[in-house]
């Protein structure tokens, strides 16, 4: 069961066309995850995240988004093989998803319950009935109170906070080995999303499940993950174990990213760090690195040519894409 | 609820003042009388005679003295007699009203049945060559002038027995399979501009609600995709349809004139027409009162079905 | 959303069910019911607007009436003036004219038809508190008397030669008392002697008439039951009979009636009617005061044109006196300034001071009474001599009301004609007429329409007449242009139907119909 | 942006086209038309189309020549739809605007007066106002306008009240800008697009009301020939001769769908939440 790999997203490109040209959103991105680990994906928004977890479900709408190339393999299949129908059944039973906004995640006008139970009797096969039982039941075990009550309530009558659980409950709802969970607390207050980050901690844990923890919020992956790709423009610029990252990020981005959080251990005199400038326009990138405009450590080969993930320290699961490392891997 | 429908009939009331006096007033401003009219061309009345007859189609008052008159049999329930043809105004409508409101609706019905698969249909395929031409064919049909295609389809169907009505309008309740044959082409020649508004507002606010997020919610459940199509995004993207049919359902009752003269229905619209022609004051008054409460009371109607279709909406909290 | 979809299928079901249910239970009735019941179905273009005979002015409600009373005399298809509840009559001098009932005639109530009827209803009409339009045909009645139970005998105060045919007005009718003393007045209900009687009255749907078993007239009415029908479209009634829902359609409208002609499963009866399309001047407005001016317009117009342009064919050319009247109507050929001679327009017109022609206005009214078409082909015919007619289209209201206040230049009518000369010129034209819209007093004119009242001897009434009708055409207050035809589109079933001529339906009282 | 956007719109192109077509045989037919269009003759009534003829259109029950008819009553149509929907858009913007701005009592007082003509049946309302002015172009003109007041004054006050709340209005007052600035330098320009949309719309509506009107003898009227009148006239012959129905009903065809394609395309323009990058 250890380091068993359940999903590989390999060389996944997905282009949005647009009235100012096409943007490529994800630009050659691999990364795999294992059974009952949860893995995080940092970047700003924008970075492409969100649009590489919507493509493994191929959830992009076309027009105008489309996926170009790549494989994701699930239990050893390449899921971009199959018939919409077949990635269908994986979608809610197999693989999950929870979203950022649970208010406009959830349709207005169906009762909660009913939204609930759909996978339920979808997957499952279950009745009306026994479909309203489980979901009742779920309600609970997210703890909701009155849950039978609350039911046959809409979302609009829910707060933001337990909005949030019915999403959880009902992409937990058919035990799937793969939650993707696209920044399930951003939109909610502080307090609550600490209790959100819990339940879906235990949830995962106690079922086993893969988690692919999407976020902006480097917290969350400190709480949260056991490795972590941080994205920028499209692409992964760094790949590491949770430790790894924060002790000794290897990317200029990351170590941006990790300077801008404010730390208690650090001393009080140190100015809190910000990247400059913007994140670059996804249509018609320059050859080069991409966040070589924003970078301290520019050098020339970085406008020029984009830099490879090198792998560090033999580690093929802790990778920088930047031109720095060229140096050290020449030098070692 | 209750509360709320009584305060929307409450706000019909100072609309039908309004209206009363427009209608009274603007009537008398129509040159020539009923009194005229009924003598025609061809009638010799004697200095005597025109006296009584001016009594009788009350034209020996002042205009604002019969308007406080008539406004107070309204109050009392009375809405007078025809000048025309003596019979009492109110069972003759009363009469009328239900041609008018099984137009109403079964126009209506062709409307929503062409119109929604339609919209659906041309938003699922957006900007495809499919949805131009249904775009197209949409817009065609609101193009059509009614009471041309109404003659086009009396010349082309009325050597088939039965198909169209010809002044024999039979109730729905006496026979309903010979009274929806007999409205089929009246229905359809309104139904079908409705259809193409349909179709429109169902295309758009099917669009809209393709790219909120609780589709994709439902795309990740795995659900197929008609269930996201027919329920979760119908369900939402009906809405802004059932305004539209609620409106012009209101707009329709009294409408349908030139489809009703065409076909000859009996219905009020052309009760009214020709009420007009022959300055029948007290039906046309009456008509247009009928009208208008009727407008108010389906536009209610529209906004209880929308509330009961709405889950977010409360009625008493809505402002007015 | 649920329950909403719950209730629509419910009710559609609910619909569909009933649908089921009246459908079969129609089709048991129509199994059960007793062999054939004739019924005859007339399509015509108006409602009746009440059904009282002595208040209503409607044509559209003379029909009806048609066919629930009975006059003292009526009008059988030549015009000609025939028994109807006066079995015979006697006119001793021209003041004088008794009648002599038909006897065991029963109103629709059962009550016997008696000469104090007759007397009640004549003296209904003559009361002004009836407002009855009958009243002026028998303004010159003095008095009634009953001489016996089945003898009515009316004195005049002056002569009218006309009277007989006056009396054969569905105004007329025979009504019996009590029932006007019950109802107030007939508008609603139907008490009569006439061969049908009212069943059913569906405003603006249908009138269903059923026959009277105790009619005097023995194996009449054929038929078990006649249906009105209004269809306001002359299309769709034509297309009515077509499919076989009508059997009897009253069309005035040329175009459908040339189509009706092409179409093999009808039959087009025509005949020339007795109204006249008329153009009339206001002779008391400049410049048609001048009697030159009417004269040049009236050689601009060519009857013919107008007939197939405005009519599609389906009209007569004719003088002052309708050519179905033909006992009294001159040829067009033997009348001056009746065909078209646009030199000797012009050369009126300049003698008038018009050399270069003038402009006027033509009040005219889309409906068929009002002579759209035939006011646009005047126009286009008056150009030829120079002379400017404007359009004034309104609508039927106000055409009537300018009508009413005499305010025109011009206006196209259809003026009701009679087959008795006296009835249609002496009102239309005598100085003292009440429709006498031309505002025109002329001397001779009032003189011979004076002389042709008193004249009993038919001869000398003919000459009089024509002498009439040339005065008319010479002087032309009006350009009579032509009569348009009594059209009446009859379905295959119909069998022994014949036209009037007045647009009366009479005949359908011996009208059967065949499947 | 929108202009550059309208010409790669398929649909308001489309629409765009078939109006400035009959723009076009407008300004031919003032220095040229096949035939006189008043011109009758007796000889040639009711004639099929025929290229021998002349007639391309065939003629009327008159004898007068159709294709000629139409392209003279192209000007009355277009004129009649553009000059009511002006007349409507500006007495209803003007009154739409001024109630959702002031609000309050005056906008209760304008929206109950428009509530009142709203509920009028807006045919019927037209046939009133014809029979009080009498028919003539100009009262067809007027009649249509009065109907479209309350539409267009709902419209504008409904969006001028979505917009009054929001921050540039607010910035605006506070940097000092009068009322009737700022309602016509920043709200009105904002609020344009569903007025557009309503404009184009109300421009076919009103060519089928003409006909309507003239359906029932209310419209403009003969000789002038106007599509409406043209199909009124026919409807007696069109069994006869149907090209004297079918032209001048696809002459009004044709104009009304062009306004509708030309909304309909000004619509998904104008309304960002459907606008799909493509």
């Amino acid at each position: 069961m250890n380091n068993e790999t359940i999903l590989q997203v390999q060389g996944l490109m997905t282009e949005f066309r647009t009235e100012r040209g096409i943007v490529n959103a994800v630009n050659d991105v691999s990364f795999s995850l294992e059974r009952g680990k949860t893995l995080g994906i940092v970047g700003e928004s924008g970075s492409g995240k969100s649009v590489t977890n919507l493509s493994i479900l191929k959830l992009i709408q076309y027009p105008p988004g489309r996926i170009t190339a790549g494989q994701v393999i699930f239990k050893g299949e390449n899921m971009f093989e199959w018939s919409e129908e077949e990635i269908r059944t994986v979608r809610g039973k197999h693989i999950s998803m929870i979203f950022q906004d649970p208010l406009t995640s959830l349709n207005p006008v169906i009762k909660v319950w009913y939204q609930i139970a759909e996978a339920l009797r979808l997957h499952h096969g279950m009745s009306k009935k026994e479909a309203k039982a489980k979901s009742i039941e779920l309600l609970k075990l997210i703890g909701i109170p009155d849950a039978e009550q609350r039911a046959d309530n809409y979302p609009h009558q829910f707060s933001g906070g337990m909005r949030q659980r019915v999403m959880i409950a009902m992409a937990l709802s058919c035990d799937p080995e793969i939650l993707i969970a696209d920044e399930p607390t951003t939109a909610l207050d502080v307090t609550i999303q600490a209790q959100i980050l819990e339940l879906i901690k235990n949830l995962s844990r106690e079922k086993s499940t893969s988690v692919i923890m999407i976020t902006h919020d480097l917290g969350v992956v400190a709480d949260m993950c056991d490795s972590v790709c941080v994205m920028y423009a499209g692409r992964i610029v760094e790949r590491a174990a949770i430790d790894d990252l924060f002790y000794a990020p290897q990317h200029p981005y990351t170590r941006g990213l990790l300077d801008s959080i404010p730390r208690i251990d650090r001393a009080g005199g140190s100015r809190l760090h910000t990247i400059s400038g913007a994140p670059p326009n996804l249509i018609d990138i320059p050859p080069g690195c991409p966040f070589q405009p924003r970078c301290e450590k520019a050098m020339n080969i970085c406008s020029k040519q984009s830099p490879p993930e090198f792998i560090i320290n033999g580690d093929a699961s802790r990778t920088a894409a930047c031109w720095l490392h060229a140096k050290e891997y020449n030098n070692g | 609820m209750g509360r709320y429908v009584v305060r929307r009939l409450l706000s019909l009331i100072p609309v039908l003042f309004g209206v009363s006096l427009i209608v009274f007033f603007l009537v008398r401003l129509i040159p020539g009388t009923a009194l005229e009219m009924y003598l025609g061309t061809q009638v010799e009345a004697t200095p005597e005679q025109m006296e009584e007859l001016k009594r009788i189609f009350g034209e020996d008052k002042p205009v604002p003295i019969l308007y406080l008159e008539w406004l107070g049999d309204i109050l009392r329930g009375d809405f007078g007699y025809s000048l025309r043809t003596g019979r009492m105004v109110l069972p003759d409508i009363l009469s009328r009203l239900p041609l008018s409101l099984e137009l109403t609706l079964f126009s209506l019905i062709l409307a929503l049945l062409i119109g929604i698969p339609l919209g659906i249909a041309s938003s699922l395929r957006q900007n495809s060559f499919g949805d131009f031409v249904s775009r197209i064919g949409g817009l065609l049909g609101l193009s059509l002038p009614q009471f041309w295609l109404a003659a086009l389809m009396v010349m082309v169907f009325s050597r088939f027995r039965g198909w169209i009505p010809m002044g024999n309008y039979v109730s729905f309740f006496d026979s309903p399979l010979q009274n929806i044959k007999m409205l089929f082409f009246p229905s359809l020649a309104i139904g079908i501009g409705f259809a193409a508004v349909v179709m429109r507002y169902t295309r758009n606010s099917m669009l809209e609600v393709l790219q909120m997020d609780y589709i994709r919610t439902a795309k990740a459940k795995g659900l197929k995709k008609p269930s996201v199509i027919y329920f979760h995004a119908l369900k939402n993207a009906i809405l802004p349809v059932i305004t539209v049919t609620g409106f012009n359902a209101g707009y329709l009752l009294g409408g349908a004139i030139v489809i009703e003269e065409v076909f000859a229905l009996p219905g009020m619209g052309r009760l009214a027409l020709y009420a007009i022609y022959q300055r029948d004051y007290p039906i046309i008054q009456a008509v247009v009162m009928v009208i208008a409460t009727l407008f108010v009371v389906v536009n209610l109607i529209t906004d209880l079905v929308y509330a009961l279709a709405d889950p977010r909406i409360r009625l008493d909290d809505v402002v007015r | 959303m649920k329950k909403t979809g719950m209730l629509t299928m419910t009710i559609v079901l609910l619909l569909l069910a009933a649908g089921l249910f009246a459908a079969g239970s129609a089709d048991a009735d129509s199994a059960v019911k007793p062999a054939a019941e004739k019924v005859l179905t007339i399509g015509v273009d108006q409602e009746a607007i009440g059904i009282d005979p002595h208040i209503v002015t409607a044509f559209s409600s003379h029909r009806r009436v048609d066919l629930m009373y009975n006059r003292l005399v009526r009008l059988d298809e030549n015009l000609a003036v025939v028994p109807d509840l006066a079995e015979s009559w006697e006119i001793p001098d021209n003041l004088t004219y008794i009648f002599h009932l038909r006897e065991g005639v029963l109103f629709h109530n059962g009550r016997e038809m008696t000469a104090d009827d007759v007397k009640y209803s004549l003296e209904r009409i003559m009361d002004p508190k009836t407002a009855s339009p009958g009243r002026s045909y028998i303004s010159l009645v003095d008095s009634i008397d009953v001489l016996d139970d089945y003898t009515v005998k009316l004195t005049l105060a002056s002569p009218l030669a006309s009277l007989l045919d006056a009396l054969t007005s569905n105004n007329l009718s025979i009504v019996p008392r009590e029932a006007v003393e019950e109802h107030g007045n007939l508008q609603k209900v139907a008490v009569g002697t006439g061969p049908f009687m009212l069943e059913e009255w569906v405003p603006d749907n249908s009138m269903t008439l059923v026959k009277n078993p105790d009619y005097f007239e023995a194996g009449a009415p054929v038929v078990d039951k006649v249906i009105y029908r209004v269809i306001p479209e002359a299309a769709s009634l034509l297309a009515g009979v077509r499919s076989g829902d009508l059997d009897i359609a009253a069309i005035n409208d040329g175009a459908t009636i040339r189509q009706a002609k092409n179409i093999s499963q009808v039959e087009v009866m025509n005949k020339p009617g007795i109204n006249v399309r008329t153009f009339g001047f206001n002779t008391t407005r400049e410049p048609f005061t001048d009697e030159r001016v009417r004269r040049a317009l009236a050689l601009a117009i060519d009857r013919d044109e107008i007939v197939s342009m405005a009519e599609f064919g389906m009209g007569s050319p004719t003088g002052p006196i309708p050519v179905s009247a033909t006992e009294w109507a001159l040829p067009l050929s033997e009348l001056p300034n009746t065909s078209p001679d646009y030199d000797k327009a012009k050369a009126l017109l300049a003698e008038a001071g018009y050399p270069d022609g003038f402009t006027f206005n033509i009040v005219c009214s889309a409906s068929y009474e009002g002579g759209l078409a035939v006011a646009q082909v005047i126009q286009s015919e008056l150009k030829n001599i120079g002379v400017t007619a404007e359009l004034e289209v309104v609508e039927w209201g106000v055409y009537i009301d300018r009508w009413v206040k005499r305010d025109f230049d011009s206006m196209v009518e259809i003026r009701g004609g009679s087959g008795e000369p006296d009835r249609f010129l002496y009102r239309t034209l005598h100085s003292t007429g009440g429709v006498n819209n031309f505002m025109f007093k002329d001397e001779e004119t009032d003189k011979l329409l004076d002389l042709g009242r008193l004249q009993t001897v038919p001869a000398e009434r003919k000459a009089t007449y024509a002498e009439l009708q040339e005065v008319l055409s010479e002087k032309a207050p009006l350009v009579f242009l032509y009569s348009p035809n009594e059209n009446h589109v009859v379905g295959p079933r119909v069998e022994g139907f014949r036209q009037v001529g007045n647009g009366s339906l009479y005949y359908v009282t011996h009208t059967d119909v065949i499947d | 942006m929108t202009v550059p956007r309208l010409f790669k719109n398929g649909i308001a192109v489309t629409g765009l086209v078939i109006i400035v077509l009959y723009v076009l045989i407008i300004i031919v037919s003032f220095f040229w038309l096949p035939f006189d269009p008043s011109e009758m003759n007796s000889q040639r009534l009711l004639e099929a189309p025929s290229f021998t003829s002349g007639h391309l259109f065939g003629t009327d029950e008159f004898g007068r020549d159709i294709l000629s008819r139409i392209m003279k009553g192209t000007t009355v149509s277009l004129v009649i739809s553009i000059a009511a929907t002006a007349l409507g858009a500006s007495f209803g913007i003007l009154m739409g605007i001024w109630a959702g701005y002031l609000g309050g009592r005056w906008d209760n007082g304008i929206m109950r007066i428009a509530d009142v003509l709203f509920s009028f049946p807006s045919l019927l309302l037209a046939i009133f106002v014809m029979a009080i002015l009498g028919e003539n172009t100009y009262n067809v003109i007027i009649a249509i306008g009065i109907v479209y007041i309350p539409q267009f004054a709902r419209i504008s006050r409904g969006s001028i009240i979505a917009l009054k709340s929001n921050e540039f209005v607010r910035a605006a007052r506070s940097n000092g800008a009068g009322r009737t600035y700022i309602l016509f330098r920043h709200l009105l320009p904002n609020s344009m697009a569903p007025i557009i949309v309503q404009i184009s719309l109300s421009l076919s509506v009103a060519i089928l009301l003409e006909s309507a009107l003239s359906f029932l003898g209310l419209g403009v009227q003969p000789p002038e020939p106007s599509w409406g009148n043209m199909l009124s006239s026919a409807r007696k012959v069109m069994m006869l001769a149907p090209w004297t129905a079918i032209y001048p009903g696809l002459a009004i065809v044709t104009l009304v769908l062009g306004f509708n394609l030309l909304g309909d395309g000004l619509r998904d323009i104008l309304d960002p939440r459907l606008r799909n990058v493509r």
